[in-house]
């Protein structure tokens, strides 16, 4: 992976995977990188899929959209189905393993993770979904540092639900750990 | 399969609609097709105008003859394609922001002409479709995102207001008491003169997030208990102290704008 | 068939040409200098069984012409600057929509209230570009009471035939003065009447069909149920987000324009054969050109004007064929140079572009043009 | 053309359904419920009394009596 | 004073900017995508004693804003395309009777409704033009969240020393997505405050002293009672209807920014000094553009970037400069030509202008741009 | 000489004002003036607001803080500068075209906010300024220049309309009834919230040639006849029957707007 | 500061008189008439009983009760 | 008089001078002549002095004011102060004879004719004093024939006031004669 990350998050409306593009890149940020996120609004907002953008750069960032991305992430299937398949062919692709990976996929890497049942099961809150996702992210491809994502992530959250979400970053690196 | 009604009056196509889970308009909008069935309108004779909202979606998933105008501006249209043929059934959708927003100012003039348009407003209190700003029927003290505080308007009853601005039938019902909705729509229909049933709805998404108000059911439970029908309160006061009335606020003939029209026309060919 | 012979003012010559055109829905709010096309129009659309109706503000009076057009009616609505800045959300409107109709704007003296009472030719750009977004511009100026009555129903014939709000800009001293003007009969014009489906057509009301330079329009109510939207949409009318669909419903609606350009613009070209030097004035101001220019040849300078009859798509070519052949071009305009730029455009350097313009509520006499051309010499 | 309520019973249009719940909170006969995938699904048929309540609140067209025959 | 770093949305940034800058007013009316201006508006301005207000529409939302800037408090009010075009008339207003305002216009898909949720450029002409009659116009536009934030007070700054009403033109990506932002101490930055009168002097509201380059301007309440109105008016304030008058106002409203453009006008050349290829571009657009050109610069083509970051008045002599040393200029904007035909304009054929636009909602993407630009090669 | 009031409240090098001989507008501006000095407001924190019309030209004669609009907002102009600067006493001074045709939007809401502006409302029933069309004040059958068969609308009550849209002092008094007028505008002044007189006027040159009304005085005579105290209306309805009621149509007591908002800004620093 | 009556009088601004005759139609004296060039002038001061209706009538400041030593 | 005629009506706001100058077009285009009448709207209509101008010519009127008229015409001081002056040194001015003319006036003619009251006390109604106007122009310049002139008169004029507008007419060519 070239050290400039060009980053698809997409899922369904409540999962909260804009907050986790945010928080990904202000860890980046606080790392002393270049960061910016995007995201489509649209009638889609309501209902459909969501998709954030981040990229991650050491350089300027000129144009601001991510066009064939290194990376993609889907959460849901109707997301994976619209959000994932233009991935690069250097790239790596990460959904949960509730969805079926569209045909032809061509990607370097493929994770199909647990990410939902962890959170559902091993965390206890479905809603904490996005901040495994960005442990499985950052696991994966330590495009900022662990400190960094951690300061970002308890700057973000609802106070109260520190331990939950710490529980859920763990699981989300455990998981890229596990599929190294 | 799908429902009678649906096939009918709807461009099926289209469907399902993008409204949120739970969202009000779909029954208003479900409401205004069994009462134009009801009514036995001739749909090609029929035309649905909104404004642009979440509300003014609803033309769209209609099959009528139907015009999505710009924000506000619905009654303003509906008024030229009214007064230039009378022969059309002239329905306006238009959200509370829309409506009484914006739009207030045609509202007030439709009403005062007492041209024959039907309009319905859809009231969920908010404004839906740019994302939980508060409406000019926010209740004081509610928050919208751009009222983090608390609102401190005083909410319009918009019902009350086409009234005093010479409506000559002006009702008011909640997506809760949907018979009593189509009822008035119905009637609203029949009456020759500007009419407006204002559709009290509900919008989970925004307002019902906004101010804690639960689920789309905690927020129709909500309706149920805070409406009374005039009715009642007026057979018993006790009944409605801290609830909002709904029922026929106005109902009464006067003549009507297109006809006065055509008897102008009409002296002038004498 | 003897023709008539009336004596009127630019105002009431609009409302006759519209009534010839077909006109047969008003609906505005008043304005000085514009409110005489409101007045005559209550007083004689009721005759012909049209309708005339007085709005609650300039929104309201062109919201409802855009409704009526849509049952079928030609439509107009008439206004001066602060109206027509007000109106500008829907004529973009009525340009996506593709809903024919004429928009007057009677100019006077701006910005804001301006000088209400007072010629002025500043709303020459913002009949192109008042509205947001790219959209399509058809905008027609007369010169005299007999071009505003032929203009006026240039202007209906051009909406309907092009399916766009036609913008007709006149000015106070057009607007009021009055004029000799014949009247022809109905039978002697051009009337070009809007292009319906067939009944029972596989209608969809936004594609061009072979042959069509815009798509079929049906009235609302005559049995066509379709959807109309001020977003973008495909060719069925509704609303669409596919990049694809705006694509080419944005060009063809700039398109219908660009490609049919030589059938809408108009220009008056006057002494311009031998022309060494060139006035290029439009509306009211351009009588003031042509006696200037009368005044020259007079004196033996070959000078020439040019026109513009229609504003908007701009005579691009013909003025820069003309820009190769002259040395110096004078653009004589009510405003502080506003088609002065478009001419500085469209010349590439060819000719040296001069203004003589003001801005202040008079008009420009011929002895001042004459002054400002001959600084050239 | 009277149809009587013998002819009819409850359809449901799962795909259009978005489970919001409304139908099954108000049902009088409280004959409704969620199928495991949040849907709307009929729980006790024979006690549904067709008083089509659940088709009027339904803001989806999902749910409404239809005749028999078309099922 | 350790620099506070934020990542925000160029909306956001802009609210930033506007409150260092000493916003104390905002009205508005919601709309996408400027919407997030207004909610943090109303979160921030209680805060620090200022005021937010939605009002009924967009015209009572610029209306309130300058009343609000009579009384000597900078305001704001934000909107896209059509609130833009419904907020014209009133824009003229306080270019006429020289009301410091912001007017954020938050860019999206037109015209009319168009693609609400989608970039575009497609204002920009009516941003100079949008309003009826010859009127100042000073217009600046961001291509980052940063300059957002930089521009929105420089906008503040330029309404208070021109005395005018300034537009902020950006888009829905630019005011949208997130970015890196440092936030400066207000101590490092120039925030430039209204001249008012001193207390007691002989106080003509419209009257230039000497070394004014606008009259100073005294907050209703103050003790000076003047008059304000949309009519031409005479140095008292007060209408007139001499062409004197208004010969010398409109004069001195054009003139104010024309003889200050120097200190008005600011741009980006990228590139520029060797270069024999140019791009033009602005806002969100030029960072597509500057991708463009590192990409050809890295192909060993001498291609530069003009970036302009006033659009109105535009830099003209700047852009001239440049056209005699480059073959060939490349517009870049989300629109179908509109900066292109200023460029076209000023360049009086040095260059070949060519345009690389679209208006579908989409963006343009380095890979298009190089398409266009090889085109020429 | 001139009167004292008119060297104290007014610019006199702009008198003698260019109206008509006969307009009624000069007999509010004066009553203006006279409750202005009743109430003794301080000129420097007085601010007046009009839009456009034949009325909207009085602040360019009074001395104060003077703010001539466009045509429909005075309004919300005014609200801006009031809420921006809540010691200005802000009066706004509107023709029945400006405050309820164009402008009737924001008349519903400023009375709806229940801001503090004391709005009077010359009501000549016509578009004065431009010529004398039909205005929304016309009464129904009467003629204008562009209802020249006489007009179809019906007329807004506008006193009536602001208090159903909110406003928490509305009342009516014609320019005949002078007397009143003066106290009513005192009140209104007075008055913390929304308020709202509606000063019946006449317009001899266009109003009363086209419906041949005769003279100014003659006109006079007419609102001498035709309107009724509302407290005789109540006492003896039989003298008020077909005839005008004016009076104190709503005075009551409500939060302020502007004082909320500083609420809001105190506990917001608590 | 209260004026008394006495001292009060009734001025005429007669330069900004428009002849509309209001303040002489509902002089409750009918003291008041017009002159030869269509402008008002009194015509009976003696009863005048200052009552200031015309002032508060008179569109155009043209009439007022003002101190007698003013004059 | 060159047979271009550029007038100059002006008077008080309801003293009919705008009507009289459309009557003079009106009848010089039943002379198959060209006509162009124009008239200054602004806020003085109300009240103080208006002014109707009227171009009459063989040759197309380009250029529609009147900037150096060549008669002029008032009917009160207040008119005659301001509109009068800027006659042509070749030119005609004509006045009410109630009206002190101002100083300096250069023209070729002068005529102070009893205009209103002769409305008054021949005619017996003021307001057909821009009849007898129109009798006095043209029974001076003959700019029209009489015929066209009567027929326009005719037909502009309320039913009913035929004779009283003819008594007026004739009254006016009778001023000039006298005059002359
Ligand atoms: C001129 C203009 N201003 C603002 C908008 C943005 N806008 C679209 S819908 C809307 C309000 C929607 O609220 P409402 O009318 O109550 O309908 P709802 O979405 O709640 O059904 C606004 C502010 C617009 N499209 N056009
Ligand atoms: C936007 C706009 N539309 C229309 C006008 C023209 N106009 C000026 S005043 C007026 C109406 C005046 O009527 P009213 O408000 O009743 O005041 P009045 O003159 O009767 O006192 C109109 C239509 C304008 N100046 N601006
Ligand atoms: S945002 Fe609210 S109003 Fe809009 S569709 Fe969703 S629930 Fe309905
Ligand atoms: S028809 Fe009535 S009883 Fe049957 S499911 Fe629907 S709501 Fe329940
Ligand atoms: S009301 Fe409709 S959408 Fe909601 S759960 Fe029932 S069937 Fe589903
Ligand atoms: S036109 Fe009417 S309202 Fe205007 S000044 Fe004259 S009388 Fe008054
Ligand atoms: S003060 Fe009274 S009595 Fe005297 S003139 Fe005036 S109105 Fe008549
Ligand atoms: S009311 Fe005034 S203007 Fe009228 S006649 Fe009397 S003094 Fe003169
Ligand atoms: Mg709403
Ligand atoms: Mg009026």
């Amino acid at each position: 992976m070239s050290d400039q990350l060009e980053l698809r998050l997409s899922g369904s409306g409540g999962q909260g995977l804009i907050t986790a593009g945010i928080i990904l890149a202000e860890a980046a940020i606080r790392d002393q990188k270049n960061a910016i996120q995007t995201q489509s609004y649209g009638p889609e907002a309501r209902g459909g899929a969501s998709k954030a953008e981040v990229i991650i750069s050491n350089e300027a960032i000129d144009f601001p959209k991510v066009t064939i991305p290194n990376m993609t992430f889907a959460l849901t299937q109707v997301a994976a189905n619209k959000y994932i398949s233009d991935v690069s062919e250097e790239g790596t692709v990460i959904v949960d393993d509730s969805i079926e990976l569209p045909e032809g996929i061509v990607a370097k890497h493929i994770y199909k993770l647990p990410i939902i049942e962890a959170a559902r099961n091993d965390v206890g809150k479905e809603i904490v979904a996005n901040i495994i996702a960005l442990g499985v992210i950052v696991g994966l491809t330590k495009i900022v540092t662990e400190e960094s994502l951690e300061a970002a992530i308890m700057a973000r959250i609802p106070k109260g639900t520190e331990t939950l979400n710490q529980m859920a970053l763990q699981k989300g690196y455990e998981l890229a750990n596990q599929s190294k | 399969m799908n429902n009678p009604l649906v096939e009918n009056y709807f461009r099926v196509d289209k469907l399902p609609h993008i409204w949120c889970p739970g969202c009000g308009h779909g029954i208003i909008m479900s409401a205004i097709a069994r009462a134009i069935e009801k009514s036995g309108l001739d749909k090609d004779k029929v035309c649905i105008v909104s404004g642009i909202g979440c509300s003014s979606r609803a033309p769209g998933y209609m099959d009528f003859n139907t015009l999505h105008t710009t924000h506000g501006r619905a009654l303003a249209f509906a008024t030229g394609v009214k007064l230039a043929n009378p022969e059309l059934e002239v329905i306006v959708i238009a959200g509370d922001g829309d409506l009484s927003a914006i739009g207030g100012n045609h509202l007030i003039h439709a009403a005062r002409r007492n041209i024959n348009l039907t309009t319905i407003c859809f009231n969920n209190n908010i404004y839906g479709m740019t994302g939980g700003q508060y409406s000019p029927t926010t209740a004081t003290g509610d928050k919208g995102t751009t009222a983090p505080y608390g609102n401190i308007d005083r909410p319009f009853d918009i019902t009350q207001l086409a009234a005093g601005a010479g409506a000559t039938y002006a009702a008011k019902a909640t997506v809760y008491h949907v018979n009593q909705l189509q009822k008035y729509i119905e009637a609203a229909i029949g009456h020759k003169g500007f009419s407006m049933v204002e559709a009290v709805s509900v919008c989970p998404t925004y307002y019902g997030r906004k101010n804690k108000k639960g689920s789309a059911v905690d927020m129709m439970n909500w309706l149920k208990d805070s409406f009374v029908d005039m009715k009642i309160a007026e057979k018993m006061p006790e009944k409605a102290v801290g609830k909002f009335v709904m029922g026929e606020y106005v109902n009464k003939v006067e003549p009507e704008y297109t006809e006065l029209y055509d008897q102008v026309i009409e002296r002038l060919k004498g | 068939m003897s023709k008539v012979i009336k004596f009127l003012q630019g105002n009431e010559a609009c409302v006759e040409g519209a009534l010839m055109a077909g006109m047969r829905f008003y609906s505005g709010y008043p304005i000085t200098p514009s409110t005489e096309i409101a007045e005559l129009s209550s007083e004689k659309l009721p005759k012909v069984g049209g309708k005339f109706i007085q709005m609650e503000d300039e929104i309201a009076g062109i919201a409802a012409a855009i409704g009526a057009s849509l049952t079928g009616k030609k439509a107009m609505t008439a206004t001066s600057g602060p109206g027509f800045s007000l109106k500008q959300e829907n004529i973009g409107y009525a340009a996506i929509a593709e809903i024919p109709l004429v928009v007057v704007n009677v100019q006077r003296g701006g910005p804001s209230t301006g000088l209400p009472t007072s010629p002025g030719q500043g709303d020459v750009m913002q009949a192109k570009w008042g509205t947001h977004g790219d959209h399509p511009v058809i905008c027609l100026t007369p010169d005299s009471v007999k071009e505003t009555f032929d203009l006026t129903i240039r202007a209906f014939n051009l909406a309907e035939k092009y399916r766009t709000p036609v913008i007709l800009l006149t000015d106070e001293i057009t607007g009021h003065m009055r004029e000799k003007i014949e009247i022809p009969e109905v039978s002697e014009l051009e009337i070009y009447d809007r292009v319906m489906p067939e009944k029972g057509a596989d209608y969809k009301a936004y594609r061009l069909d072979e042959g069509d330079l815009v798509p079929k329009m049906a009235p609302f109510g005559s049995g066509f149920r379709y959807h109309v939207t001020g977003l973008m949409h495909d060719e069925t009318g509704f609303p669409s987000n596919s990049t694809e669909n705006a694509d080419v419903l944005i060009k063809r609606l700039m398109g219908k324009i660009e490609a049919n350009k030589e059938d809408i613009i108009t220009y008056e070209a006057y002494e311009t054969d031998d022309a060494e030097y060139l006035i290029l004035s439009y509306g009211g101001t351009a009588r003031t050109a042509k006696a200037a220019v009368k005044k020259l040849r007079a004196e033996g300078i070959k000078v020439g004007l040019f026109r513009l009859i229609t504003v908007w798509p701009f005579p691009e070519e013909q003025v820069r064929a003309l820009s190769e052949q002259v040395k110096d071009i004078l653009v004589a305009e009510l405003n502080f140079g506003q088609i002065k730029l478009e001419v500085e455009r469209v010349v590439k350097g060819n000719a040296n572009v001069r203004l003589c313009g003001k801005a202040n509520g008079e008009i420009l006499t011929p002895e001042e043009l004459m002054k400002a051309f001959k600084e050239v010499l | 053309m009277a149809v009587s309520k013998d002819d009819l019973m409850v359809h449901i249009k799962e795909e259009w359904c978005k489970g919001c719940g409304i139908c099954i909170a108000y049902c009088p006969k409280k004959v409704l419920g969620f199928n495991e995938h949040g849907k709307v699904s009929m729980l006790d048929r024979d006690n549904c009394i067709k008083c089509g309540m659940c088709e009027m609140r339904c803001p989806d067209f999902a749910i409404f009596l239809g005749g028999k025959e078309n099922v």
